[in-house]
C-alpha cells in the first residue's frame, strides 16, 4: 500500500537533510533495534524486533539508499525478512527550504510478502497510519536534538517504529475469533 | 411431492430396499469417531513432512539452502528443487502445444507460480519440529512481475508464467453451433451484455488433504494411505513422474471428510512424500493445513464472458447466442483444460436455443491451480444462461418466470438433442419450475414485494442441470491426440465360505452413502437385506477391482457404480440359481428364485439351498460338483460400460454424457437497501435425479449443494491483491456459511427415470450450481422491482458490491445495451 | 497448527503472574487463548514464556454495586451472557456478548482477553468505550485506574505495558442512560465490518465506532438520527479497506449503524 | 524448552503423560492419546471439528495448550456412547435423520449438541442453530442435522416443513 503525507520542521533544510540521512539517526527511529550494522553510506542493516501487543516479531532488515539529491530527494528501499514474513518498502522524501523552516513532501510503498502476508489486512492501515505519525515526531524529536546541538540519544526504551519495520505486523490479528 | 425422507422410513420387505430411506452403513463408525480418515494412519518411525511454501506470487529461485534445517536435532531430511528435478519427470499435460510444454514438478523447480507453491520439503520426528526446521530453511529469490487478472494475461508485455510454452494460453478454440449470425440478424432484437464475472471459490471439504506414505525397499512398491478421490488418474500423473509402473503405487483410502472435487490434483505432494518416503527410509506423514489448502492446492474456476449477444424476439423467445468466455485455471493446468469442454455438457442450459457460438480461451494466472469443483465447469455455463434469461426478460420488461417457461426445453421433446449433440434423458423442466414456486409460495410474495417495508423484496429462480457419467471422449475435442473415450466402473461381489455377501466396488466414496445403496442394489437382485450385505469400506487398489475411469466424481455413481453393482449382483445371483437347480435336482436357473438367503425351487419351495450351503460347495466342498458347474465360482466381477460413440473433432459435437437430473430452485431475498445485506427469506431446492435409490441420501446431496452454492453466492470468495497474495486464506476471512446463516431449505421432486440406465437412475451429486443463479437472480429482480436499472454481473454478491448496485446503478447498467430490429 | 517452543506457567495469584510477567522480556498473559493461541499457530506472535492466568479464581467474576458493575478480567463471555448482575445492571453487555463468535469461543473468551488484543473488529472495545468502563491495571508497582481513551493505544496496543496485567474492568451505573448497538458482520454474528456502540442519557448520545480507525472512535451529538448521522459524517473517518469492505463503505456503514444503534437505546 | 507432565482423564480412563508446553490440545488427542475422533479442520478455530468437553463445557481443543488441561476431566466423541456401545439418543437421531455424510464434522457437531442438550433439554430451531454456529459442515447444509438434534430432544413435529 502506498501512504503519504507532509511535514513542517522548524529547522532549516540542511538539518532536516542531515538526519534523515545519518544512518545512526535513522536507527533511532527503528523499533525494537537489537543490533545495528553501518555498512557503508548506501548501505545498512538493522535486526529489529517489532513490539506486538500478541508479542515480538523478529526482522532482519537491509536498507539501501537508492537515490539522493542533496538536499531535496532522497529514496530509500528496505527489505526486511522474518518468519513467515518479508517486508519491502521504498520511502521517498522532497524537502522544500522555506528559510529557517522546511517543508516535507514524503511517500511511502510498502508491501508485505509471505503466506501470512495475507492476514490482517483489515488493520493493515489502520497500523500503518499510526506508525508512520510515530516515526514522524520520532523524527521531529531527532531534528529537534539535532538543532538543540544535542547528542541526539535517543531517551529509554523503544521507539515508535518505523513504516518498515510495522509492515510485518498486521498478520496477528486475523486469526483472532474475537477475544 | 414433497415428503421428506425421513417421512419414508417403512419396514424394509426383503426384496424391495431400493427406493427406501434406509439409514447408513457407514455412520455407526463415524458417530462413535471410528472411522479412519488418511490423517488418522500412523506408522512406527514415521517422519513428519512440512513444506516450505512460497511468499511470493511469481518469483525466480535464486538460491535454495537447507543447512541449517537439516543440522537441527530431530531433522530427518529435506527434499530439495534440485532433487525433484533430477529424481522425476514433469506431470503430463492434457492440452496441446504450446501450452503442453509448461513442466509441471512436485516442488517449484526453477520458479515460484503462486502464493503457497510447496518450494523445499522438510522432514522430522514431530510436527513440530518440521515446523521449527522450515523455519531454517534459507531461500533467496527475485520477485518477477505478476498477471492476476486473466484478462491481462495475453497483453503485450505481461509476464509469462512458463517460458517452455511462451504464452500463458493453455487452451483456446471454437465452439460454433447452428447459425448465430443469422439468428441476430433475424431476430427482434438484439441484447448486449459486455462482460460478466464467475467469481473464484471453492467448496473446501472440511478435511484437508493429508497423507501417510510408505516405501517397500525390497518390492519397490509405495502404498499411499490417502484422501485422493481418483486415484486411477493420480496413478496415471505420478507413475511417469516417478518413472515406476502403476502398480507400484497402492492407493488406499477409507473415509474422506469431503471431496467435491478438490482431491483430484493432490498427486504433487503425494508425489513429494513418495520421494521422501524412499530416501529417507521411513513412512511419511503429511498433513495439509487448513491455510495450505486455500493457498495451494485447489480453486474452482473462474470465468469471465465477453460479448455477450443474444438473438430475442419480442415474445422473449430466444433463438440462441453467442459469448466470449475466458477461463483463469490458475499457475497450472494440471486437470484442466478439461473444464474448456465440459461445460458444453450443457451448452444451452435448459432451452431450446439452437444457434450457439462460445469462443473459449483459457489462461494461467499466479493464483492457485484450480481443480474441478462441485458443479465443475457446467456451473459457469449455467450461470451465464441462467443471467441471460433474467437480463433479457429485465430488459423487456418480461416475468422471468414466463421467459423460462417459454424457453425451457418441453418435456415431450425428451429425450432432446442439443445443438451440438449432447442428448437430454428426460425430465419436467415446467413442472419442477411451478412445484418450486408452489413451495415459496410465488403469489404471496409477489404481493409482499409490492407492500415493501423498507426492504428490498427479490424473487429468484435458478435453473441447472446436473450432467452425469461423462463420455471421455469430449477430451479429445480439445486434445486430438488424446487416446480417452467412454466411461468404466467395476463392481465384484463374492458369496463367502459362510454364505457372507461381500460387495467391493471400484469408487472412491467421500460421504455419498456408497455403501448403503450398492447394498440395497444388491439386496434386492439376491433377495436379501441390506444388512445381509458386506460393502467394503473406501477403495484399496490392491483389493477392491477398478477399472480406468473409477473414482468418485462427475455425479456417475448412480449410473456408473450402481450398473456395475446390478451387473455384478445377477452374475452372483445366475451362479447361486445355477448351482442350486443343479444341487436341487437339475432345475432350470430360470426356476430358482432367491429369497431370505436361500435359492428355492419355484415349483417346490420346499427344496431350498441356503446360501451358506452355495458358499462352503464352492469354497470348501467342490469335488463333488458336476462338470457343467465347474465354471461357478461364486466370485463375479462386473464391469459397466455406458453407452457411448467417439464424438466429432471437426464439429465438437456428440454426445457427452448419459444422464442429466434437474434442479429447479426457487427463492425469496430481502436486501437491506442501506448495508446493502442480502437475506433469504425462503428457499426451495426441487429436484429430478430419475429413480431414487435412497430418498434421504439424495435429499441431503441436495442440501449440500445448494448451501455450497448460497456460501458462492453471498460468502465465499478467493480474492487476490495485485501482488497475488491471497487475502482469504482461512475460515476466518473466507466466510463457510453455518448454522445460523442459512434459511430452513425446502425440498420437492419428482422422478423422470433415465431411458438410458437401466435402474432409470441419474447422478446428481453435484447440482448445478442452482443457489448462485437463483440469489442473482432474486438480486436482479429486487433491484429492478425498486427501479434501479442495475445489472447483476457477478456470481458473487457481498454486501458493498450490492450496496453499490444500489449507489451507482449507471455502473452495471451500462453493461447492457438492447437493440430493436 | 504448529508453535513455537515456549514455556509455560500456571500462577495461582495475581501478584505470582504479575511477577512472571515482569520477570522476563517475552512474557505473555494468556487469557482465553482464542486470538493469542491462533496467532501463535502462525508464529507471529512467538512469546517465551506464557502466562496462563485460567487458575487466578480473584481475575473472575461479576459483582454489582448500585448499579455499578465490576467484571474481572478472566470472565468469559459466556459469564456474562448469563450474569444476572449484568442483566440488572447494563443488559447490553450481555446482549452484545452473546453475538461474539460461538459457543465454544464464549465459553473460553474473556472480557479481558478481547480488550487486551485490541483488535479493531472486537465488540468490547467500541462497548465499553461508549460506557464509559474504566479498567484497573495492576503491576509490581501497584494499580492504576484508565479510561477507555487511556487504555486503547492502538491495534494490538493497550495501556496494558510489559509487566503489566489488565485484573478487572469497571462499568459505571446506568442511571438515566440508554445503551445501544448495532453492526455489520461477516456472516450473522460474525466478524465485526464496522460496530457501533450508543449511550444515550439526556437526549444526548456518546457513540463508539469499532473497525474504521485503530481505536474506538468516539462521537457525540443529540440523539437523534439525523444529527447522528451528520455528527458521524462530520467525524472524518478514515477507515481502512479491506477484502471485506472498502473505506468508502465502512464510512457510510458508521453512519448508517450509528443511527441504527442510537435507535436501539431509545 | 519447558516440558510438562499432565494428567487428564479422557472418556473416564486416566492418562499422564510428559508433553512439550507447545503442544495443543487437540495434538495431544490425537497424537499422544491415538483418539483421532477428535478432528482438525482448520488452523484459526473457526470449524469446530476439535470440539471436545473440558469439564463439561465445549470448547476447541486447537485454541488450548495441552498443559492448560492438566487436570481436567475431558470427554471426546470416543465417550458418548455406552461401554457396550450403546449409541447416545443424539448419536442414533443423526443416524436415523442422515446428519451426516462424510462423517468429518460429526465428532464436534455431536459434542457441541451434547453441551446444548445438557443445559436446554428442549431447545428451539434457533437455539439449535446458535449451539453449532460453531461447528461447520460442508456436507448437509445443516438441515438434517438440526432435524437430528430435534428428534433427540423429542422436539421434532411428525410433520416436517417440506
Amino acid at each position: 500500500m502506498k501512504v503519504e503525507g507532509t511535514k513542517e520542521f522548524d529547522a532549516p533544510a540542511q538539518l532536516v537533510w542531515d538526519v534523515l540521512n545519518d544512518p545512526s539517526k535513522m536507527a533511532k527511529l527503528l523499533p525494537g533495534v537489537e543490533s545495528f550494522e553501518i555498512q557503508d553510506d548506501r548501505h545498512w542493516k538493522a535486526a529489529v524486533k517489532v513490539p506486538l501487543g500478541m508479542g515480538g516479531l523478529k526482522l532482519n532488515f537491509s536498507f539501501e539508499k537508492v537515490e539522493e539529491r542533496p538536499i531535496e530527494y532522497a529514496k530509500l528501499a528496505s527489505k526486511g525478512q522474518g518468519v513467515g514474513a518479508i517486508v519491502a518498502m521504498e520511502t521517498e522524501f522532497n524537502l522544500k527550504a522555506d528559510g529557517e523552516r522546511t517543508h516535507m513532501d514524503w511517500v511511502a510503498d510498502v508491501r508485505v510478502a509471505g503466506p501470512i502476508g495475507s492476514m490482517g489486512q483489515r488493520v493493515f492501515q489502520p497500523i500503518v497510519n499510526q506508525q508512520v505519525g510515530n516515526v514522524l515526531d520520532a523524527l521531529e524529536e531527532q531534528v529537534a536534538e539535532a538543532k538543540g546541538g544535542g547528542t541526539g540519544g535517543a531517551e529509554e526504551g523503544i521507539h515508535p517504529g518505523s513504516p518498515e519495520a510495522y509492515e510485518a505486523e498486521p498478520d496477528a490479528p486475523t486469526h483472532s475469533t474475537d477475544g | 411431492m414433497t415428503e421428506t425422507a425421513q417421512e419414508q422410513h417403512v419396514e424394509l420387505e426383503v426384496g424391495y430396499a431400493s427406493g427406501k430411506s434406509i439409514p447408513r452403513k457407514e455412520d455407526g463408525r463415524l458417530v462413535q469417531g471410528q472411522g479412519v480418515f488418511a490423517d488418522d494412519v500412523k506408522r512406527h518411525g514415521m517422519g513428519y513432512v512440512h513444506f516450505v511454501r512460497a511468499p511470493y506470487a511469481h518469483a525466480r529461485i535464486v538460491s535454495v539452502d537447507v543447512s541449517a534445517a537439516e543440522a537441527l536435532d530431530g531433522v530427518y531430511g529435506t527434499l530439495t528443487p534440485d532433487e525433484v528435478a533430477e529424481l522425476t519427470d514433469p506431470f503430463f499435460e492434457l492440452t496441446t502445444p504450446p501450452g503442453s510444454q509448461i513442466k509441471d514438478y512436485a516442488l517449484a523447480v526453477g520458479r515460484v507460480r503462486h502464493i503457497g507453491e510447496p518450494v523445499v520439503a522438510v522432514v522430522a520426528e514431530t510436527r513440530e519440529r518440521a515446523r521449527d526446521a522450515a523455519d531454517l530453511v534459507e531461500v533467496e529469490y527475485e520477485p518477477l512481475d505478476v498477471i492476476v487478472d486473466a484478462r491481462r494475461a495475453q497483453d503485450g508485455g505481461a509476464p509469462v508464467l512458463h517460458e517452455g510454452a511462451g504464452t500463458n494460453v493453455v487452451w483456446s478454440g471454437r465452439f460454433d453451433w447452428g447459425d448465430i449470425d443469422g439468428a441476430l440478424k433475424a431476430a427482434d432484437r438484439v441484447v448486449r451484455i459486455k462482460e460478466l464475472h464467475f467469481d473464484r471459490f471453492s467448496s473446501t471439504p472440511l478435511e484437508c488433504s493429508a497423507a501417510l506414505v510408505e516405501y517397500d525397499r525390497g518390492t519397490g512398491q509405495f502404498t499411499l494411505h490417502c484422501n485422493h478421490q481418483m486415484p486411477g488418474v493420480a496413478a496415471i500423473w505420478m507413475g511417469p513422474a516417478l518413472r515406476v509402473p502403476l502398480d507400484r503405487l497402492r492407493f488406499v483410502t477409507q473415509d474422506i471428510g469431503g471431496a467435491f472435487g478438490n482431491k483430484i490434483t493432490t498427486h504433487t505432494y503425494l508425489t513429494a512424500c513418495c520421494l521422501l518416503a524412499r530416501k529417507l527410509k521411513r513412512p511419511i506423514q503429511w498433513t495439509e493445513w487448513r491455510t495450505d489448502q486455500h493457498t495451494a492446492n485447489a480453486h474452482g474456476n473462474e470465468r469471465w464472458f465477453h460479448d455477450i449477444e443474444v438473438a430475442v424476439q419480442n415474445d422473449g423467445t430466444m433463438l440462441g447466442f453467442k459469448v466470449a468466455a475466458l477461463d483463469d485455471c490458475g499457475a497450472f493446468p494440471r486437470y484442466e483444460p478439461l473444464g474448456c469442454i465440459i461445460w458444453a455438457q450443457v451448452t444451452p442450459g435448459l432451452y431450446r436455443w439452437r444457434n450457439i457460438r462460445v469462443d473459449f480461451t483459457q489462461v494461467v494466472t499466479n493464483k492457485s491451480p484450480v481443480a474441478p469443483n462441485r458443479g465443475y465447469s457446467r456451473m459457469q455455463q449455467l450461470w451465464l444462461t441462467e443471467r441471460i434469461c433474467d437480463i433479457v426478460a429485465a430488459e423487456l420488461g418480461l416475468d422471468p418466470v414466463e421467459v423460462r417457461k417459454r424457453n425451457y426445453i418441453r418435456s415431450e421433446e425428451l429425450p432432446y438433442e442439443t445443438p451440438n449433440g449432447c442428448v437430454y434423458d428426460s425430465g419436467d423442466y415446467a413442472r419442477c419450475l411451478d412445484i418450486a414456486l408452489e413451495l415459496i409460495d410465488y403469489d404471496a410474495a409477489r404481493a409482499r414485494q409490492k407492500e415493501a417495508d423498507g426492504k428490498l423484496i427479490g424473487i429468484g429462480i435458478g435453473s441447472t442441470l446436473d450432467s452425469g457419467t461423462n463420455n471421455f471422449g469430449q477430451s479429445t475435442l480439445l486434445n486430438p491426440e488424446l487416446q480417452f473415450s467412454g466411461n468404466n466402473e467395476v463392481a465384484t461381489i463374492k458369496l463367502d465360505i459362510f454364505g457372507e455377501i461381500v460387495l467391493t466396488l471400484g469408487t472412491v466414496p467421500q460421504g455419498q452413502g456408497h455403501e448403503t445403496t450398492a447394498s440395497q442394489v444388491a439386496a434386492d437382485i439376491l433377495g436379501v437385506s441390506p444388512d445381509q450385505i458386506h460393502v467394503r469400506p473406501g477403495h484399496d487398489s490392491y483389493w477392491n477391482s477398478h477399472a480406468g475411469f473409477s473414482g468418485t466424481y462427475a455425479s456417475q455413481f448412480a449410473v456408473t457404480g450402481l450398473e456395475a453393482v446390478k451387473g455384478a449382483a445377477e452374475k452372483l445371483s445366475l451362479e447361486i440359481r445355477r448351482l442350486a437347480g443343479g444341487v436341487l435336482g437339475g432345475a432350470d436357473p430360470d426356476d430358482v428364485i432367491l429369497e431370505g438367503g436361500f435359492a428355492k425351487r419355484k415349483d417346490n419351495p420346499e427344496a431350498a439351498l441356503p446360501f451358506m450351503a452355495c458358499g462352503a460347495i464352492i469354497n470348501a466342498n467342490n469335488a463333488a460338483i458336476p462338470p457343467e458347474l465347474r465354471d461357478i465360482t461364486l466370485n463375479c466381477r462386473y464391469v459397466y460400460v455406458p453407452p457411448f460413440e467417439l464424438p466429432d473433432k471437426e464439429r465438437k459435437f456428440g454426445n457427452l454424457t448419459l444422464t442429466y437430473a434437474t434442479q429447479i430452485h426457487a427463492c425469496v431475498v430481502e436486501i437491506d437497501p442501506e448495508t446493502g445485506e442480502v437475506e433469504i427469506a425462503d428457499y426451495a431446492a426441487v429436484d429430478d435425479c430419475g429413480t431414487r435409490i435412497n430418498p434421504q441420501i439424495v435429499e441431503g446431496q441436495v442440501h449440500g449443494a445448494t448451501v455450497h452454492a448460497i456460501g458462492a453466492a453471498l460468502y465465499e470468495t478467493f480474492a487476490y491483491d495485485e501482488y497475488g497474495q491471497l487475502l482469504t486464506s482461512n475460515f476466518y476471512d473466507y466466510h463457510v456459511p453455518h448454522a445460523l446463516d442459512l434459511p430452513r431449505i425446502k425440498t420437492g421432486h419428482i422422478e423422470s427415470p433415465s431411458p438410458f440406465s437401466s435402474l432409470g437412475t441419474k447422478g446428481m451429486g453435484e447440482g448445478g450450481g442452482a443457489a448462485i443463479h437463483a440469489i442473482c437472480s432474486a438480486i436482479q429482480d429486487a433491484l429492478r422491482t425498486a427501479g434501479s436499472p442495475a445489472v447483476v454481473n457477478d456470481s458473487f454478491n457481498p454486501p458493498e458490491r450490492v450496496w453499490r448496485m444500489l449507489q451507482a446503478p449507471e455502473e452495471t447498467a451500462a453493461l447492457v445495451e438492447v437493440t430493436t430490429q | 497448527m504448529l508453535l513455537r517452543e515456549l514455556d509455560y506457567a500456571r500462577p495461582d495469584s495475581v501478584d505470582e503472574a504479575v511477577k512472571l510477567l515482569a520477570a522476563r522480556e517475552d512474557a505473555r498473559a494468556l487469557a482465553g487463548g482464542q486470538s493469542l493461541v491462533n496467532v501463535m499457530k502462525t508464529r507471529v506472535a512467538a512469546p517465551e514464556l506464557v502466562v496462563d492466568l485460567n487458575r487466578i479464581d480473584a481475575l473472575r467474576g461479576i459483582s454489582s454495586n448500585g448499579g455499578a458493575l465490576e467484571i474481572g478480567a478472566m470472565t468469559t463471555y459466556a459469564a456474562i451472557v448469563d450474569s444476572p448482575e449484568v442483566a440488572a445492571a447494563r443488559p447490553i453487555l450481555a446482549e452484545v456478548a452473546r453475538t461474539i463468535a460461538d459457543v465454544q469461543v464464549r465459553n473460553r473468551g474473556t472480557i479481558g482477553g478481547n480488550i487486551c488484543s485490541s483488535d479493531p473488529t472486537n465488540h468490547f472495545p467500541p462497548l465499553l468505550a461508549a460506557l464509559g468502563a474504566e479498567l484497573v491495571i495492576r503491576s509490581a508497582d501497584g494499580e492504576r485506574t484508565v479510561s477507555t481513551d487511556e487504555f486503547f493505544e492502538g491495534v494490538f496496543a493497550t495501556a496494558v505495558h510489559p509487566g503489566e496485567l489488565l485484573t478487572a474492568v469497571r462499568i459505571p451505573a446506568k442511571g438515566d442512560a440508554r445503551d445501544g448497538w448495532a453492526s455489520a458482520t461477516l456472516g450473522r454474528d460474525g466478524t465485526g465490518i464496522v460496530s457501533v456502540a450508543a449511550t444515550v442519557s439526556a437526549g444526548n448520545a456518546r457513540i463508539a465506532i469499532g473497525c474504521v480507525a485503530a481505536t474506538p472512535v468516539i462521537v457525540t451529538a443529540s440523539a437523534d438520527e439525523t444529527a447522528v448521522e451528520d455528527a458521524v459524517g462530520a467525524a472524518g473517518l478514515d477507515p481502512p479497506s479491506d477484502v471485506h469492505a472498502s473505506a468508502d463503505y465502512r464510512r457510510h456503514l458508521a453512519a448508517v449503524l450509528a443511527a441504527r444503534a442510537v435507535r436501539d437505546a431509545s | 524448552m519447558s516440558d510438562h507432565t499432565i494428567a487428564v482423564s479422557v472418556n473416564g480412563e486416566r492418562y499422564e503423560r510428559e508433553v512439550e508446553a507447545r503442544k495443543l490440545l487437540v495434538h495431544f488427542i490425537r497424537d499422544d492419546l491415538d483418539l483421532t475422533g477428535t478432528h482438525v479442520g482448520c488452523d484459526t478455530g473457526n470449524c469446530g471439528a476439535c470440539t471436545v468437553l473440558l469439564d463439561g463445557t465445549a470448547v476447541k481443543s486447537c485454541m488450548l495448550l495441552a498443559p492448560q488441561a492438566d487436570g481436567a476431566e475431558i470427554t471426546t466423541v470416543e465417550g458418548l456412547a455406552g461401554d457396550d456401545g450403546e449409541l447416545t439418543p443424539l448419536q442414533r437421531a443423526f443416524h436415523e435423520h442422515h446428519g451426516l455424510q462424510c462423517g468429518y464434522c460429526t465428532p464436534g457437531m455431536l459434542l457441541s449438541a451434547t453441551y446444548l442438550l445438557s443445559h436446554t433439554p428442549q431447545p428451539s430451531e434457533e437455539e439449535i442453530r446458535r449451539a453449532i454456529q460453531g461447528n461447520i459442515c460442508r456436507c448437509t447444509g445443516y438441515v438434517n442435522i438440526v432435524k437430528a438434534v430435534q428428534a433427540a430432544s423429542g422436539g421434532l413435529s411428525p410433520v416436517t416443513e417440506t
